[in-house]
Parts: structure tokens; C-alpha cells; sequence
């Protein structure tokens, strides 16, 4: 019953371009997984500020994160159908809960990582507040930003496959019929899709921007 | 639901349509030949959309939420939400029996007096199934480790791990839904221990029934009518094309795992389980009653209201 | 008109758990006229930076006030310019973004390019515009800083040793520079410095501040026209007068941290005072 | 079938005083997080110095790594039951491959992050190798280590949710089995649980850490 | 018997994209003896960091090499004690620990502990032992990058600016205190400065580097002997041939920067070559 390298290749080929299951599967979780992975960034990165910026938002709003973020995707599915009425957008919902910790989190970091000196420098030129924090503190804070994306898009990825489950359609939702019907190279055919796209993903957008952002840093030559 | 939740359904894209749910499995054969061949758009004046779920608690869940309308469920999982306080109500069967109970080929486990000491498991916990063979087992005065018993049960084993599981030698026998009951007899050469038909209310109860919601069928009698309408056509059409009925399951799976189930699989399953649209509300309500005993259930079940055939009746008779 | 009001400031650190808190300095009174060159001398650690930080609104004093211009300081803001004693430059944008940074409060994009082009050929650095700071010398970041500082234009320039890290002709030019700016410009000016030829050849006032309890010791007034010779009898005398004082604080220093081994051989033979000690640098 | 505060509440009494079948599933949850996030923080923490220091294991281990982990732990799940033969080994294996990970990124980059000027003063004294790597990277890299612990902390907990799912006890059981049996109120009180686990580890491990960290730094003054 | 050989050695950083290769120096060459004390002198950005990298083995050279006791430098190690521009503390140890660190590879725990303690007292800093880096002045972090490098007891010790940022008394206690353990132990001292004085005042030769194109203008013996006093006559002549060298170096960048501007009226103001201006320090 273990599945076997050829055989998963042959059904990523009849699934992409005979059936067009995956094909099609693959374009609805692409779509779902942009919007939430983007929105996480977004969200995440506005908590992020936020919890790293005010203490009184770290020590309340913080906690509620912290408590609520370990609750398992399939725990919120319920919860994301009633509210969103059983629409696509509890999907969204789910992958944004997922991908928006690591963001969070990470943002978070950067804010109280930045050296003090550039923030003093900063406030000598007139810079306060909000701009503070856009001119400065998230500039300061890309590596760990660039951390934190990556972090995003896997567990958005992860809270997807959990969350496609609803039977809308999608990646997710193809892999445990796959699972279910053990078709155990069609569940490989899936993994090999998921983990194609994050190396497409981590070279062309990832590294490179990490390449680029390391070397301006002065902090390629660090090892 | 439909009017005042109108826009809900339209959040799921079909406007008005009526959403049906079922799943891709053997013994949902009338829904999936209704569904293929069109009797539900020929019977029903609204839209039909159809919405497959890969387990019972998923199904609950989009119609707890008004993702559906209607549609094939277990009855395991509508009578755990019914006593849960929820709206749903049964309108008719779709199959019943369809339980195996299966040993591994090795494991020594020829009858049910064997199981001391053993290991079986099954779909979910309080499953169907489950509470089916926990009940054989206490007849026969064994118990399980959930009860501090001598048999040992694992839950949640789905029933495409059931196999591999079996082969590695993880667990001794399953109480097994079809065809994953007569997939590992075919094919891993598992003892039957208790046919379908000798399994604790064996051929009478449902292995799939048909539900909706009270709201649902009071705003909208004319349509459930016509559904049923044409899940009887499909009942119907299943009795009579046995080959057909059971290509058009497997096409199904095909096109959503692109996998087939063996054909002698499916064959020899489809003699386990019987396509019907007769409910017998008593067996539902001694398995409800059995589930209690087993102690799976807090309070003692009572499941007035739950089922309401009579529109499938009258059109039975017709 | 007084510019620069420091009423009475103390600054204590707290100090964590085990540590105690530290007094840096206490009562500092100090007020600085619109348009005078002030600088401040003492020993390392005696709080000039921790003043500078005060004034520029970047530190809380413990106790009393700063005010400028009859406005108590309560932040800090673009009306004080500062060149920190670390040279503080964005490490993600480069020489030209980082001085334009400081300008695009005030000036346009135009204008700021123009500007902070112009102000980086003054601290010679114009081929390296597009340099970052980690590909920068020293001298170079130091330079990038005080660019930045300059080209603010504000009513009040803080600097912390400013020229540290420049040779000797190039921190000459800059003296010229900041005293052509100071006097075209009439700038408050609070300049840190360790070179006491450096503070008699720039300022209208000496403040000279010790440690241990950490204040001001005494403060000087240079009643020499400019342009000052280096050379003439009246500057070497209050180098001599600034030096003695600044090697009583030191020695004071230096006898509490050797305790009884002051007088030991190894000390003495290192902490000999001979006679040209005052006229080494 | 909305849960009732009162409801939950009485559910969470009941399960940890009177059928104590909360109590259980908690402790078994407990050993079972406990260990799987001690070994992540190990083994992630080994992974991301690996990754921030050699570019070979980066480019390639790394790419292997960014593969793999955007695969859920639902399809880990039948993975992890072939490898350990169901034994309790397999959820031990999916909470460590949800909770490594954010802890590999975060240590990587943490790596990265190190100022170069450290790096070569630490060198200049005769530092080299893995010295240099636990002497002064690991250190310097502990914020982001910081950052790493909390999210695989939450992600290790989201993982034994669905690790549970397999029936070997635990709160992720119950979760189920209460889902099972539309007991919202007792998936509540299990969120509850978690909720509060989170909270007491954030306030008596992770923020004092941070705490100390951050002052001991210089960076608690940055906002 | 030389001891540190730098040979025909240059140093070009690759640059970026759009970024053009730059050469900091080419073919630079120098011995220095065991037991010498060399200083480096020579405008802002002109490579004395990047030379004293490289004989640290810190970068590599991209041509030539650098070899010392024979052996050709292909890494850094403990045989070169570094004092950086920047101090290069750890800022997750306190003084104590981050001068231990240094000593921790060659000394017991014990000893490591008693020699951090001797050499933080001789720079002053007994007092600071537990604070941390963040916590210290600028002077302070400098002292404590002293003390450690000194503590190490290294053969070459390789300072880059070390006293740059401190007061003019505590600056001319480690004079005397960096003389002393060099006469006393032998070392070979590579020492990077922009005073004139300072290097007059400790070393056996002065190097002086140019840019544009960068490399080894002159090198001059120091032939007084210790101690040195900085009013004697050789002393000053030797610092006015040392400082209109280094003028001409810094008048030919300043007319590349300044290009048709450097004879205009504001640059005249600016950069007028009056007659004291070698005295200036
Ligand atoms: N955050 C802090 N916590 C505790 N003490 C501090 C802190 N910051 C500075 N100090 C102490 O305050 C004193 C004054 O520091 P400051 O930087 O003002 O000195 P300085 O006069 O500028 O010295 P230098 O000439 O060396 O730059 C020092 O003894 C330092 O240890
Ligand atoms: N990573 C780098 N990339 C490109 N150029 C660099 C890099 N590092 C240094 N440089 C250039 O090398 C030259 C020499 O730098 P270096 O630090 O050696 O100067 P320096 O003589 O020590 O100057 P200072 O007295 O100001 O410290 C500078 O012009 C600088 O711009
Ligand atoms: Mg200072
Ligand atoms: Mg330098």
C-alpha cells in the first residue's frame, strides 16, 4: 500500500492533464492560498506593529493571540461556517487564523529588535508615530518579516489543507478523497504540487528578496 | 435554509439553488445515481447543487450552518446532533446494513468469542459500527478497554488506514463499513467474523438515511417532496441496474481520486448492503438506546420527532 | 536671550534588580544664548553624552528641566539637530537616502536630493552616494552623519565628538565648515568634544564636567577673537588651566579605582605626573 | 448548536473534577506537548543553525525542508502511523514536524542576523567552528530563538490536535469526541484548556524570558 | 627578523550589480620586525581598517599576502589581539564576561576571571563590571575593547583607532600603559591613528597611506628616544613634514570633490591654507 514514485507521477500527469482533477483543484487552492496568504501578511503585520509598538496591546490583545492561535484549524472550521455562513470565506478564514501567527509574531520581534540608535537618530529628524514605524521600525524589521512569510505561506498552506475539507473544492479537499479511496500515489502527486509551488515560491520570490535584503543589510558576509 | 438564509446560499454561489449533500461511497449509491443521471433537476423546480463531504461530522456541520439543505448522511452522526438539540430530521433511507465485521487474516479471531484480548477498531468513536460491535460483544460478556474491558478499541481509524493497518499487523479485526469490510476480505484476505446481515440490527438499519432540517421542509414541502421523488427514482433504478449503478459509483470516484475500487470489490459489497428507501425508525432508536447502554451517551436517547417518512410513504404507495 | 535653559538636572539610572541606580550627574544648571558655541569637556563616562541625550529630548532628566526657547523639552524634534557619538545611519538605505531621510520632513524630494548632495561634497564623500553604510570607513559614516546633521539646517546642533574618528585635516576643514555655518547661520551650538585645543578653538563657552559625583566643574569663557591661534600665549594658558583641572579629575578617578596600589611601583612608574604631561597632544 | 458560557464552564468542571476524563486527556496532552516541543526546539533549533550557516545545507536540506512542511498533519497522520507502526511515536512525530519548523526559520535567520563585527571579534580571540556557533551566534540569536519557541510552542499544539486524532487519548480525542457528539460546550472548555495552558507558559516562560532578554540587550528601551 | 610581511598586497571590494569594482589600495608592501611598534596614519577611507583586517585575517587581500613568523595568514586567530574602530562588545555579556570571553580559550576560569579584573582596573572600569555594554559610555566601551584585547597577551596586537574616543588624560594613561607592556613583553604593534602625535609619541616607524590611488605614501623613521617629549625640535619638524604630506593628500581629494568650485569664493573661505594651520592640534 505504499505508493510508488512512478505511480505518483502518472497520476500527477493524468490528474493535471487527462482528468484535470488537480488542474482544476490546484487553481481554486492557488487562489484561496494567494488572498489568504496576503491578507495574513497584511493582518499579521498591522498585529505584528501593534503588539510590538504597544505594550498595553502586547500584554491584552497579545494574550487573546497567543491563547487563540494554539486552537487547531479543525477546530475553527466549525466556528469559520457559522460565521461566515458557510461561504468560501470561512476557507479564508481558516488559512488567514493559520498564516497570520508566524507573521505576527514575527513582525512582532522585529518592532522591539530595531537598534535603539536608529530610533533616536529617527526622532531627531521630526519622525514620530506612525511614520516611526513605517520609515524605520518595518524597514529594520525585514529579515524578521521575511521569516515570518515564509512561515505564513506554509502554515497557510497547512490550514488550507485542513480547512478545504468543507467540500469546496481545492487541493485539500481532493487529497483526503485520495486519502480516503487510498490512493496513496495521488496523495504523493499532491504533496509533490504542494512542495513544487514552495520551491517556485522560495526561488523566485523568498531568497531572492532575502539575497538582496542580507547584502544591503552588510550581513551576507556574516558567516 | 433557504429564505432567511437566502443570502447564505448565495454566498455559496448557486443563488437559490438547493444544496444536497452527499458522499462518494458505496452505499450512496442512490444519491450518486440521482445525481449522475439527473433525476433531481427533472424532478425538483429549483436548482440543484450537489456537495460531496468525506465524513458525517462535515455533513452536520454544513447543514448546522445552512451550507446545505438536505442530503445522504450516516445515521450515526444525525442521531448524535438530533439529541444534541439540533434540527434535522429523517425523511427516508437511502441503504441499510453495510456492515462487515472483519478480522485479520492471522490474528485468530474466527468468531466473536475470540475477541478477548484483541484488538479491533473502527471508523469513529460511537460510530455506527462501534456501537454495533461493542453491543455484539457485550452478549457475549466482553467489554472494552473504554469501559475497562479486555477488548481493546481504537476509534478514528479511517477506513482506508483500516488496511494498511492490517497489514502491517497494527489491529486484529474492524468493524468495517462497505465496501472497506469486503475490500480487505478480497484483497487481504481478512476473515469475515459476523456477516452484514448477523451484525447487531444487521439488515434493519440504515446505513445511510435521508435528512433535512424541520425548517427546511416546512418552508419548502413541495420541493423535499420532489427530491424525494427522485431519490425514489434512483432507489429504484439501482435495484434494477446493478452493473450500471455500480459503474456510475466507481466513474464518480474516478473523477474525485482518480482511483477505481476492484470491481469484484464492489460487486461482492453491493450484496452486503441493501439500496432501499424503507426506514425502520425501531432500529434507529434500539441502536440509539444500545449507544446509551454502551455508555457513549450521557442521557437516555429518545428520538420522537426524529423520523418523518411520511411524504417518502406516500409517494411509496402511490 | 537665553536659548538653551538646563534648570537643575539630575539623571539617575534605576538600576535592575541587583544593581544599584546610578547617579550620573546632579544639579546641572546651564543656560546657552541664542547663537553661542558651547561645548562640553570631561572625562570618559561623566554624562556629556547623557546632557546631549537630555537636551535633545531623547533622555528624561530625574530631576529639573530643559527648556529652549521659554518651551519646556519633552521629546525630541527637528528643531535640534544631532550627530550621535555612533555614527545611527540606516543600514538599509544608502549614504545620499540616508542623508535626504532627515530632509524629506522639510524639504522637497527635489530639494532634498539637491541638498543632501551638496552637504555630502562638503564632507567630501560624493563618490560614495550610493554607498551603504557597512561598505563605508569609519571616518566616512562619521562624515555621513555629520552631513545629515548639517544639512537639517536646525536652530540648535547637538554633536557628540563629532569628528572622533576624522584625521586631522579633514576634522580642520569640518571645523571651518561648522564655524562658517555657525556664524552665517547663528546656530545654538552644544559640541562634545575630548580635545580641549579642538573646544578652545570653536567656542564661545567651556563647560568642563566631572565625575564621581558627576557636574559641572567649572566653566570657562574664551575671550579670544577668532580666528584663534593655537599658537598664541592666551590659548596655551587656558589649555594649561582646562588640563590641570581635567588631571585632578582624572587622578581622583584613577586613585579610587587603584586603592592602595596608587603608589606602588608599577602605578607609580605609569601614573608618574611629569612635567610635559600637559603638552602632549 | 452555539455553546453556552455556562455550558462550557460546567463541561470544564465536570471534566476535571467529576468524570476527571478532561484531567486525563490534559495530562496525557501535556507529556505528549512536552516532549514533542522540547525535541522541536532541539532539532529545529540544530536544522536552523545548519541552515544559517552552511549555504549547501541551506540550498539544498533547506529546499527539502520548505517542501515538506506546507504538507499538513492530517496527511503526516498515515505517514507517521506506517513509520512508528501506531505506536505513540507517531504523534510524537507530527507535533515535532509542526513545531520544528518555525523554530528551524527563526534560528536560521537569527543566524544570519548575527553582526558581523561580532563574528570577527569573536574569531580574532581564537573562536572557530561550533564555538563560534554556540558561543556567539546562538546567543546573538536568541531574540528570534525567542520568536521560534512561541510559534512552535503554538504550532506543536495545533499538530497534537490533529496528531490525537489517531485514538490514543489525549485532549485532541476528546476534542473529536466531543465534535462527534455536538458537545460544543466541551469543545469549548477544551479550547478553554489550551487557552490557558498558553496563557501560563507565555506569562511564567516565554515573557519573562523576553523580558531579561530584551533588557539584558539594550532593546527594551526601543519604543 | 621580520615578523609581520605584508606583501605587495591590494584590496579591491567586487561591488554590486551597478555598483563598479572599487580598489582601496594596491601594491602595498611593508615589514615590520618583531618587537616593533608601527603606526598607520593617513586620511579618512584610505584602507588603514581594511590593511589591519587583512593582517588580522579577517578579510582576504586580492592580491598579494600577508605572512607572519613565516607563516602566511589564511585566517584570523589568538596570535593577533584586535582592538576595533567600534568597541565589539557582546551585548549579552556584561564587561566582566565579554573580557573573560577572550580569555576563556588560553586560561583556567579562575585566572581568566583574576586578569579580566587586572586589566578592566587599568583602564578604569573596576566599577562597571556587571553593566552591560548598552549601559556604558562611549569612552567605556572603548576601554573595555582595550582591556580585552591587551588581556590576551597576544604577539601582535593589531589596534585600530583605540583611543579615539577617549578623554585627552585617559588617553595618555594608556600611552604610557601600552608603552609599557610593549617594552615589557616584547609585542609587535601595528597601531591605526589619526594623530600625528600619538604616533610620533609611540612608535618606532609612522606609515603614512594616501588615496586615490591608495597606498603607502612615505614611511618614516622615529628616531628619538623614549620618552619621547613632544616639544622638543625633532619632534615638531618631524609633525610638520608628517602634516604637509598629509595635506597635500587631503587638498587633491578636496579639489577632485570640489572640481571647479574649489577656487570659488565660499571654498576659498573654507579652505584657505593660513599659516598655523599645522598647529591647529
Ligand atoms: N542605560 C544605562 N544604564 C545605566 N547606566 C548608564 C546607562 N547609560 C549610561 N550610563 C552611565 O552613565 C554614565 C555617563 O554616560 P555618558 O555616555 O553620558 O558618558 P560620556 O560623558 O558621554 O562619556 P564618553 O566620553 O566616554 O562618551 C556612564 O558611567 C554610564 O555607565
Ligand atoms: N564592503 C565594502 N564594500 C565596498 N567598499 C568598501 C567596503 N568596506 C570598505 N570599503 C571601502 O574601502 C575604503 C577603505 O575603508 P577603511 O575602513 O579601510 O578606511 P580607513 O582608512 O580605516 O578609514 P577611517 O580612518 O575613516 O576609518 C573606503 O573607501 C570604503 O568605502
Ligand atoms: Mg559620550
Ligand atoms: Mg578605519
Amino acid at each position: 500500500m505504499f505508493p510508488s514514485p512512478l505511480g505518483s507521477v502518472q497520476q500527477l500527469y493524468i490528474g493535471l492533464f487527462d482528468t484535470g482533477i488537480l488542474r482544476v483543484a490546484l487553481f481554486e487552492s492557488l487562489e484561496r492560498i494567494g488572498i489568504g496568504f496576503l491578507l495574513a501578511l497584511l493582518i499579521g503585520g498591522l498585529l505584528g506593529v501593534l503588539l510590538g509598538v504597544s505594550k498595553l496591546a502586547d500584554e491584552t490583545l497579545g494574550s487573546l493571540v497567543i491563547a487563540l492561535q494554539s486552537v487547531p484549524s479543525i477546530v475553527w472550521l466549525p466556528i469559520a461556517l457559522i460565521l461566515f455562513q458557510g461561504g468560501g470565506g470561512a476557507i479564508l478564514f481558516v488559512v488567514v487564523l493559520g498564516a497570520t501567527w508566524p507573521m505576527t509574531m514575527n513582525m512582532r520581534m522585529g518592532m522591539k529588535n530595531v537598534q535603539p540608535i536608529l530610533m533616536r537618530a529617527a526622532k531627531t529628524m521630526g519622525y514620530s508615530g506612525s511614520e516611526l514605524v513605517w520609515r524605520v521600525m518595518i524597514p529594520a524589521a525585514i529579515p524578521n518579516v521575511l521569516t515570518g512569510a515564509r512561515l505564513a505561506w506554509a502554515f497557510g498552506w497547512r490550514a488550507l489543507m485542513a480547512a478545504e475539507l468543507i467540500g469546496r473544492g481545492g487541493l485539500g479537499r481532493t487529497l483526503m478523497d485520495a486519502r480516503d479511496f487510498y490512493n496513496m500515489d495521488l496523495v504523493v502527486s499532491i504533496m509533490i504540487i504542494i512542495a513544487v509551488i514552495g520551491l517556485l515560491v522560495e526561488y523566485f520570490i523568498f531568497s531572492k528578496i532575502e539575497r538582496r535584503v542580507l547584502s544591503r543589510w552588510g550581513l551576507s558576509t556574516a558567516s | 435554509g433557504s429564505d432567511e438564509e437566502g443570502d447564505s446560499a448565495g454566498a455559496a454561489g448557486s443563488g437559490d439553488a438547493v444544496e444536497i449533500g452527499y458522499f462518494p461511497n458505496l452505499d450512496h449509491a442512490a444519491g450518486i445515481v440521482g445525481k449522475e443521471k439527473g433525476y433531481f433537476e427533472e424532478e425538483m423546480a429549483a436548482d440543484v447543487d450537489f456537495l460531496n463531504f468525506p465524513n458525517g461530522n462535515d455533513f452536520i456541520e454544513a447543514l448546522d450552518t445552512g451550507v446545505i439543505d438536505m442530503g445522504y448522511v450516516g445515521p450515526g452522526p444525525a442521531i448524535n446532533y438530533y439529541l444534541a438539540g439540533g434540527d434535522i430530521v429523517v425523511i427516508g433511507a437511502a441503504a441499510n446494513g453495510a456492515t462487515l465485521i472483519v478480522s485479520r487474516e492471522d490474528s485468530g479471531i474466527e468468531t466473536l468469542e475470540d475477541f478477548s484480548g484483541k484488538s479491533f477498531c473502527t471508523p469513529g468513536n460511537g460510530c455506527t459500527h462501534n456501537v454495533q460491535l461493542e453491543m455484539m460483544l457485550k452478549d457475549k460478556g466482553m467489554e472494552t478497554n473504554r469501559l475497562g474491558g479486555e477488548v481493546e478499541h481504537q476509534s478514528r481509524v479511517n477506513p482506508a488506514s483500516m488496511v494498511s493497518m492490517f497489514e502491517q499487523g497494527q489491529i486484529d479485526a474492524a468493524a468495517a463499513p462497505e465496501p472497506w469490510g469486503t475490500l480487505l476480505v478480497e484483497e487481504h484476505n481478512a476473515n469475515v467474523v459476523t456477516e452484514w446481515n448477523d451484525v447487531f440490527l444487521g439488515e434493519e438499519l440504515a446505513s445511510v438515511v435521508v435528512v433535512t432540517t424541520n425548517e427546511f421542509l416546512e418552508e419548502n414541502p413541495e420541493e423535499v417532496e420532489s427530491a424525494l421523488r427522485a431519490h425514489k427514482r434512483a432507489v429504484d433504478y439501482t435495484a434494477e441496474n446493478e452493473e450500471d449503478t455500480l459503474e456510475t459509483v466507481n466513474d464518480l470516484l474516478y473523477s474525485l481520486t482518480q482511483t477505481r475500487l476492484p470491481e469484484n470489490v464492489l460487486e461482492e459489497a453491493w450484496t452486503r448492503m441493501e439500496v432501499t428507501t424503507e426506514t425502520h425508525g425501531e432500529a434507529l432508536q434500539d441502536w440509539a438506546d444500545a449507544s446509551y447502554e454502551l455508555e457513549f451517551m450521557d442521557d437516555d436517547p429518545d428520538l420522537d420527532g426524529f423520523v418523518d417518512t411520511e411524504i417518502l410513504d406516500g409517494i411509496t404507495s402511490e | 536671550m537665553s536659548h538653551v535653559i538646563i534648570d537643575h538636572v539630575e539623571k539617575t539610572f534605576p538600576g535592575g534588580k541587583n544593581a544599584q541606580p546610578f547617579t550620573v550627574f546632579e544639579d546641572i544648571s546651564l543656560s546657552v544664548d541664542a547663537g553661542e558655541f558651547v561645548s562640553l569637556l570631561g572625562p570618559s563616562g561623566c554624562g556629556k553624552s547623557t546632557l546631549l541625550n537630555i537636551v535633545a529630548g531623547l533622555d528624561t532628566a530625574s530631576e529639573g528641566s530643559v527648556s529652549i526657547n521659554n518651551t519646556q523639552v519633552t521629546g525630541p524634534g527637528a528643531d535640534r539637530g544631532v550627530v550621535f557619538q555612533e555614527a545611527a545611519l540606516m543600514p538599509w538605505m544608502n549614504v545620499k537616502q540616508n542623508v535626504e531621510f532627515a530632509l524629506k520632513k522639510q524639504h522637497s524630494k527635489k530639494e532634498a536630493s539637491a541638498r543632501a548632495e551638496e552637504y555630502l561634497k562638503l564632507v567630501h564623500l560624493s563618490r560614495f552616494l550610493d554607498s551603504y553604510p557597512h561598505e563605508l570607513s569609519g571616518g566616512m559614516k562619521q562624515r555621513v552623519s555629520i552631513a545629515r546633521a548639517l544639512s537639517m539646517d536646525p536652530e540648535v546642533l547637538l554633536m557628540d565628538e563629532p569628528f572622533g574618528a576624522l584625521d586631522e585635516q579633514t576634522r580642520m576643514m569640518l571645523h571651518k565648515e561648522v564655524q562658517y555655518i555657525w556664524e552665517k547661520t547663528n546656530k545654538t551650538i552644544l559640541f562634545v568634544t575630548h580635545n580641549i585645543r579642538e573646544s578652545i578653538l570653536l567656542s564661545d563657552r567651556i563647560v568642563l564636567m566631572g565625575t564621581r559625583p558627576g557636574g559641572i566643574r567649572k566653566i570657562f569663557d574664551v575671550p579670544l577673537a577668532r580666528p584663534r591661534d593655537p599658537s598664541s600665549e592666551e590659548f596655551t594658558a587656558l589649555e594649561h588651566e582646562i588640563m590641570s583641572i581635567l588631571e585632578k579629575e582624572i587622578e581622583k578617578v584613577m586613585r579610587e579605582e587603584m586603592g592602595d596600589d596608587f603608589r606602588s611601583k608599577k602605578a607609580g612608574l605609569l601614573y608618574n605626573s611629569n612635567s610635559n604631561m600637559g603638552d602632549h597632544i
